[in-house]
């Protein structure tokens, strides 16, 4: 990534005949993960140039008044279709409300806003993240052997509800083993703005509390190598195992070298090709029939949806994420990492 | 006795003749460049900070996004306004934001699970506030304890009560029309020329009566054409914006019509008045200035300070309860985050840009509403601009510095002129 | 005759150092007690514990009579008493009018009076010889050292008070300034107030005062009237405590 | 010239006899209970505190948690030792948090990018803490923005920055060895026995050749005994916390040993002696305090005003670098969260507890340890409790409130007997 | 004989006010001068314009016959014109001796020489009949008003400067340290030094000046040698800015 520090605005010269309206994309934050300013970003942007329709693509750093204020201004700047990745349901609504009485037509991208009733809903299942997340741990906590292991949870942002979701999936998969008593359910925290530092305090004093912990879900990347390196200075790295989220460089090197168990990898080209498509055709007036649908639990009515299926990578697949692109060779494999990743099949 | 003798009291240059045109001007002039430029500054950094943008995107000189600044930059102004109180007595109070985060979830909780009325409801967030307050000016007048460490405690006390009442982390949906319509309804256009005229009337009427009763009391009054000429700046400046705030801004105008002064403009207007006349009419608001200006003088002419100090932060906290009422209406909706992030450093910011002092002692309401005004024109210009995450930051930041150092310059001339 | 203004065994420390031995001090009405003593004597300390500033560690306070407790400023304004302080404790943010009028504003209603102060603050003014104020709403950090001073004392005796309290109010003043407010001083008492005036200038001691109470290293030296005693007489008391008959019995030290 | 009579001019009382064990006893409790207590207070709370968690977590008193408070706390410490010398002249620097974060960045991006050796992506990290400095106090010395201001704009922009080093959000792992040793690596315990005893030495020759020169002199000196008593409590606590840092305290002690003292342990030290050496020995030091006590009479006794000023500034970005560095070496990453969230507030928070004041002329670098180690406690306490975030927020501000508390009520008294 | 000091023609205002007017004062090596003047005449503004603390707005300034532009404190402390100012300007925050060497600390390689500082203090303030001070490890906000204005003199004169500038050293002081400071300033003039005094008292102006200069609302009323004019003609040059043949030629006004 990193070309997104330019003004996004263009327009193609060989735009196709049909009078294409303006897309405007708003995406939530630069920090609770990277994906959004290095790969969504991108994607979209190679999509909207490719279709050569005039687009604007703004974050709102984790900011619900700048959320609502990019789209106040993206409306005003003439936008006919609006993409946004909610930072609530409830700003979510208001700008798609705001949007609708102004005949701009919205879509809700990776995150559903509830009560909203945008066009198309285009996402992952963060519930399924989740659920693949405490497979995870399952899995190589069996591999382990671990008898009645004890398991940590380093849950993500207290107020991001992504990180309830993600909690939502791997509890469906953990609890009943705790109520089964096969795991002993360990100390539980939050990690206050996905903020690594906090997670790094958070977890060495877990550690100091419950001596004996076993295993550690933890929400994401990030977390995981905050864990990780307090596992390290304690030299128990690698026997604990740790999980994570969006198949970042870090994350895959951990894995590789045996620090991390697993993440979880969701190929966010697809979703935004997706997404960019049906914008694309919102903008040209056409009104494209989706692939499937999903309930909006609080209107309970369905809304036109395209959903993609999130990936669980471990060691022996971490190929599969560099194979699609979303990593390169260069700079997973640096230094040591060659031999590894060699031993991972990676070319 | 002997030393006793009889001198004439000499009286003091009192300027009761009526002053002329051209020496008024003069003396403006000289008081300009001399350093005394009252709001002059903020006014220059504003309109620098317009022609920056309006050349660089020109849809941010249209009706809609001049309606847009209104409703973007008020929950902010409205935060800061309450915060001139704390800093005009030379405290600070870091948890405003979060403040205004309780209050709000205090008004979504009521509303919903509670099903309450809105004024109800309003009146517990507010309720709230002015607990907030009493509690915090308690701590930091009685106890003694630093108002930034009790403030830097309620922070992150606030931000877990605001997970406490919106229950862990959900996001309360607001659907009640009263409340959503404070930052995204309008008035009808006849009611804000109304309002306007009102307005400009009582301005005028409260400038005569007293320019009349000093000049009975042979005391210095302002000249007719004087007042005149302040009326009808006023009068103008108001007059354009309504006028354009009446214009059709809806962009699919058959569809929908989208005209008239967002509802929330005249209650900051009407703030703005209340809390003018009371830092520069009341009592109260004279203590408020002596205490920050100097403690231990205001303790000396009996003044009860803590009880000042006290009020001063209820006031905060209540502002920020308004201002956390017009970000739920503005947001639909309350979840953790509601005042947190940037709200509170926006909100000090603009109290300072507007000139007012952290060391206490010197600050305007009106400094607050400039310099709110100052803060949503960057967001507003900056969103236009469609930059990346990144180079938003670093826009958004230098931006501030312009602003804020075309004041420093202006004031900079006075400070070398022996005037501080 | 009673003293309306009565101290007795005041003691008063700063930490480890003890400023104040059992002072006893007496200010009458309608007389003028100057209050002299070295620098350091411990005069300022001594009027600030009277207003509450400082709280006393003993004694007893006593105004017409009854016995009081000044715990601020605030109950020492609600007495009667009036104070000119040595650091004048002004509000530089303020302009003159405010000063003067400060924590005792004239309300119309709710608001300010604004017209009726100035009113009064000029008449008061120009009675104290003040010229080249441009303003009486220029603010305060704006004055020379004198026109402080004179605001200061025009703020103290504004009121309707019965003790007025001076502390080096002529300090900074010019020639005709200091008559004029010497004279104030005379009228004050003369129209049934106690007036203490603390002054390190013997001729204006002399001029206008009717008792001397001489403070040497924190402890009182003596009391007499001023009718009874010598400019030379005063002024060993003020630097060793003690002149023939007069004075502390030993040589005490701090 | 008439009036002008000899008078004996009598010498100050200057106590050159050296007082007795008791005298000075004596007089200690009276300036205690006079209100000058020093880090008194802060002990205190740290007592209180300490005392609240080890009952409600046995744990809390275990080596290895002793040992964790410091790596823990570091990097907030050093951040709060920086920002002491800004709030010392009166100024605040809110963009320390993400300086430490653009400092962090830069080492990461010549760590892993660019290949260069450790040393020389320290010094880089270290020099950009420099040029920060420099810029933000010549922007507030010269130019004459508020300081709020101009960090403030230095805080979006820095953000920005960072974003822009660690391309848009990734998280740059760090494997250098060096880097990742110093939060996370210990000295081998030896070495941190010779440690302690060259420092207690010395504490111990420092202050015998300071009575001794003072005694030569006849100046006031401290008595031998007294000395004896300081060095000895010196040597005592650090000797505790040397022996409790060199217990075992890996769980598998035949797996893999754990022990000795932290090596940041010593850095902070260092940096404590250093600044400690500048503030109270050096004419610089001196000058802050002027400054910031008073800068028009600073500004009169001829002290170039604005050079200290930048170089207050210089400081303290300058040490938000090694706290960079720090967090850096702790984390093992870095990302755009690094120096944010509630880093600038936790590290304003501790030189406020340890007792400097915000507004200027007052304070310590050791205030700025011992306020850290209060954050840092509550921060490790907190930890073991176990809470769900919004208790966890409650709890932890009541915390804070709690150990300021103690504070402002010991302090309190000083001022009532008149004592500012 | 050139004088040490002059200034010609110097003009000030603060925004709209001006008040200084066209002011020339000539200061002698050897010679006590006495600026004397109403309150708010501008004595302690023409100080202030002197010191670079306010940058004038006409006029020059000659030291020792060449033209010299003095910007800050900083420069005038290096031409060798020390000053102390009325609103004295020590910081609170500091002791008696940190203040005493604020801006010329006496060093020992890069670390501070206390001892030597100590010493050297103590040595100026017992020469100045301070008693009382507990320590001059005291911090100045505990000093009384006088103890306060001897710190500020012993800081003015421990140095060894051409002229120096006292703006009312002597109000908040006792009997014994007025004349020591009045002694002090002669001796200061007998070592070759230009003094400058500022005072309202006309007894301690008569001791020791040689010259008076006289400002009436901001303008030079007469410059004038001591032993030439009497202590009412002086009064009358400050009241009115004209006595006789001397001063302001028409009834001037500000
Ligand atoms: N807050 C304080 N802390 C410690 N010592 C103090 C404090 N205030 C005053 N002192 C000491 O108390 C003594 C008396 O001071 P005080 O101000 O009362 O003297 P004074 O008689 O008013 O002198 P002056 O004539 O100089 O004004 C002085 O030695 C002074 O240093
Ligand atoms: N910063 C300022 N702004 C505006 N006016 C000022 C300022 N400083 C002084 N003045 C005015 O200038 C005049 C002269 O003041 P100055 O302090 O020089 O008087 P002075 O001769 O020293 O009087 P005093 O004997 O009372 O000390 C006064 O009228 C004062 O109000
Ligand atoms: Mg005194
Ligand atoms: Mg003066």
């Amino acid at each position: 990534g990193g070309e997104s520090g330019q003004t996004t605005t263009s327009t193609s010269s060989a735009a196709p005949s049909a009078p294409a309206g303006k897309i405007g994309v708003i995406l939530p934050d630069s920090k609770s993960s990277d994906r959004w300013e290095t790969a969504d970003r991108k994607y979209l942007q190679e999509a909207f140039e490719a279709a050569g329709v005039e687009y604007d693509i703004q974050n709102a750093q984790n900011d619900k008044t700048q959320f609502q204020t990019i789209a106040d201004q993206m409306i005003t700047n003439g936008a006919t279709v609006l993409m946004i990745v909610n930072l609530d349901s409830g700003t979510g609504k208001t700008v798609i409300d705001k949007a609708r009485s102004q005949g701009v037509a919205t879509i809700d991208y990776d995150r559903l806003t509830l009560g909203g009733g945008a066009e198309y809903y285009v996402s992952f299942d963060n519930t399924k993240v989740g659920q693949l997340q405490g497979e995870g741990l399952v899995k190589c906590l069996t591999d382990k052997n671990a008898d009645k292991p004890i398991v940590a949870y380093l849950n993500g942002s207290p107020t991001d509800n992504n990180a309830t979701l993600f909690k939502n999936g791997y509890d469906g998969v953990l609890k009943p083993k705790f109520d089964a008593g096969e795991y002993v359910k360990g100390p539980e925290q939050s990690v206050p703005d996905w903020d690594n530092t906090q997670a790094g305090t958070i977890f060495e004093q877990m550690l100091t509390q419950e001596p004996d912990i076993a295993g550690v879900l933890t929400a994401n990347d990030g977390l995981g190598n905050a864990a990780i390196t307090v596992l390290k200075k304690n030299n128990l790295n690698g026997k604990i195992p740790v999980t994570g989220q969006d198949a970042t460089v870090q994350g895959l090197q951990n894995i590789l070298a045996g620090d991390q168990c697993m993440t979880v990898y969701k190929a966010i080209k697809k979703e935004a090709d997706a997404a960019a498509k049906l914008a694309v055709a919102l903008a040209k007036g056409e009104k494209p029939a989706a692939t499937s649908s999903v309930k909006d639990p609080e209107t309970g009515q369905d809304v036109p949806a395209e959903l993609m299926e999130p990936q669980a990578i471990y060691a022996d697949n971490v190929k599969d994420v560099v194979a699609d692109g979303y990593v390169t060779k260069e700079e997973l494999c640096t230094g040591d990492f060659a031999e590894k990743c060699t031993e991972a099949g990676i070319q | 006795m002997s030393k006793v003798k009889e001198l004439p009291g000499e009286a003091i240059v009192a300027a009761t003749q009526a002053p002329s045109v051209r020496n008024t001007v003069v003396a403006y002039v000289q008081r300009v460049r001399g350093g005394e430029m009252g709001a002059l500054p903020a006014v220059l950094g504003l309109v620098v900070l317009c022609a920056v943008f309006a050349t660089a995107r020109p849809s941010f000189f249209t009706a809609i996004n001049f309606a847009n600044l209104f409703t973007q930059g008020a929950a902010v102004t409205l935060i800061a306004m309450g915060l001139v109180f704390v800093l005009l007595i030379g405290e600070i109070d870091l948890s405003a934001g979060f403040a205004s985060g309780v209050c709000a979830a205090v008004l979504a909780v009521t509303l919903t699970s509670a099903g309450l009325p809105w004024y109800v409801c309003m009146l517990a967030a507010i309720v709230t506030g002015v607990v907030i307050g009493v509690v915090l000016g308690t701590l930091v007048a009685k106890v003694g304890i630093p108002s930034f460490v009790v403030t830097l405690a309620a922070f992150l006390a606030f931000q877990g009560l605001v997970l406490v009442l919106v229950d862990e982390g959900t996001n309360i949906s607001i659907r009640d029309e009263m409340v959503v319509a404070i930052a995204n309804r309008n008035l009808p256009p006849w009611l804000g020329w109304a309002l306007y005229l009102v307005c400009v009337a009582i301005y005028a009427g409260v400038q005569l009566r007293r320019a009349r009763s000093r000049t009975r009391r042979e005391l210095a009054a302002d000249p007719l054409w004087l007042i005149g000429a302040r009326v009808g700046t006023l009068a103008l400046i108001a007059g354009l914006a309504v006028a354009a705030l009446n214009l059709e801004r809806s962009r699919n105008p058959n569809l929908v019509s989208l005209t008239g002064v967002p509802i929330v403009v005249p209650i900051i207007l009407a703030l703005l008045v209340l809390w003018t006349v009371v830092l520069r009419r009341t009592s109260f608001g004279r203590h408020l200035y002596a205490v920050g200006g100097n403690t231990e003088a205001a303790r000396r002419a009996g003044i009860p300070v803590d009880r000042i100090k006290i009020m001063a932060f209820v006031i905060c906290s209540s502002m920020a309860a308004i201002g956390g009422i017009v970000a739920v209406s503005r947001a639909s909706s309350v979840d953790p985050n509601t005042g947190g992030s940037s709200v509170l450093l926006y909100a000090v910011g603009a109290a300072v840009i507007g000139g007012t002092s952290l060391f206490g002692g010197k600050g305007r309401v009106l400094d607050a509403v400039m310099g709110g005004a100052v803060v949503a024109v960057i967001e507003n210009g900056m969103g236009l601009m469609g930059y990346g995450a990144s180079v938003k930051y670093l826009v958004t930041g230098s931006v501030l510095l312009l602003a804020a150092g075309v004041d420093a310059l202006a004031r900079k001339r006075a400070s070398a002129a022996g005037l501080r | 005759m009673t003293p309306l203004l009565e101290l007795r065994g005041i003691d008063k420390s700063f930490g480890p150092v003890k400023v104040l031995h059992d002072v006893g001090l007496s200010a009458y009405a309608g007389e003028v007690t100057a209050l002299v003593g070295d620098n350091g004597a411990g005069k300022s300390t001594l009027v600030k514990c009277v207003s509450g500033i400082y709280p006393i560690d003993a004694g007893q306070m006593f105004f017409d009579g009854r016995e009081v407790h000044v715990h601020s400023p605030r109950d020492a304004g609600e007495l009667g008493i009036e104070i000119v302080y040595q650091d004048l404790a002004l509000c530089d943010n303020l302009d003159i009018v405010q000063n003067m009028f400060l924590g005792r504003e004239r309300k119309n209603g709710l608001l300010l009076d604004e017209d009726t102060m100035e009113e009064l603050a000029e008449r008061t003014l120009s009675g104290l010889s003040v010229r080249t104020v441009t303003s009486i709403r220029q603010q305060v950090s704006s004055l020379s050292g004198g026109q402080r001073q004179t605001v200061a004392i025009a703020k103290a005796v504004l009121w309707n008070s019965k003790v007025v309290i001076l502390d080096e109010p002529t300090a900074a003043l010019g020639v005709a300034q200091t008559a004029q407010v010497l004279e104030l001083v005379r009228r004050l008492a003369d129209t049934g107030l106690a007036v203490v005036l603390i002054s390190h200038n013997m001729n204006d001691v002399f001029a206008v005062s009717d008792r001397i109470a001489a403070l040497y290293l924190g402890r009182m030296a003596a009391q007499v009237r001023t009718a009874d005693v010598t400019h030379a007489q005063v002024v060993e008391l003020i630097t060793s405590g003690r002149s023939g008959e007069l004075g502390l019995k030993n040589g005490v030290t701090a």
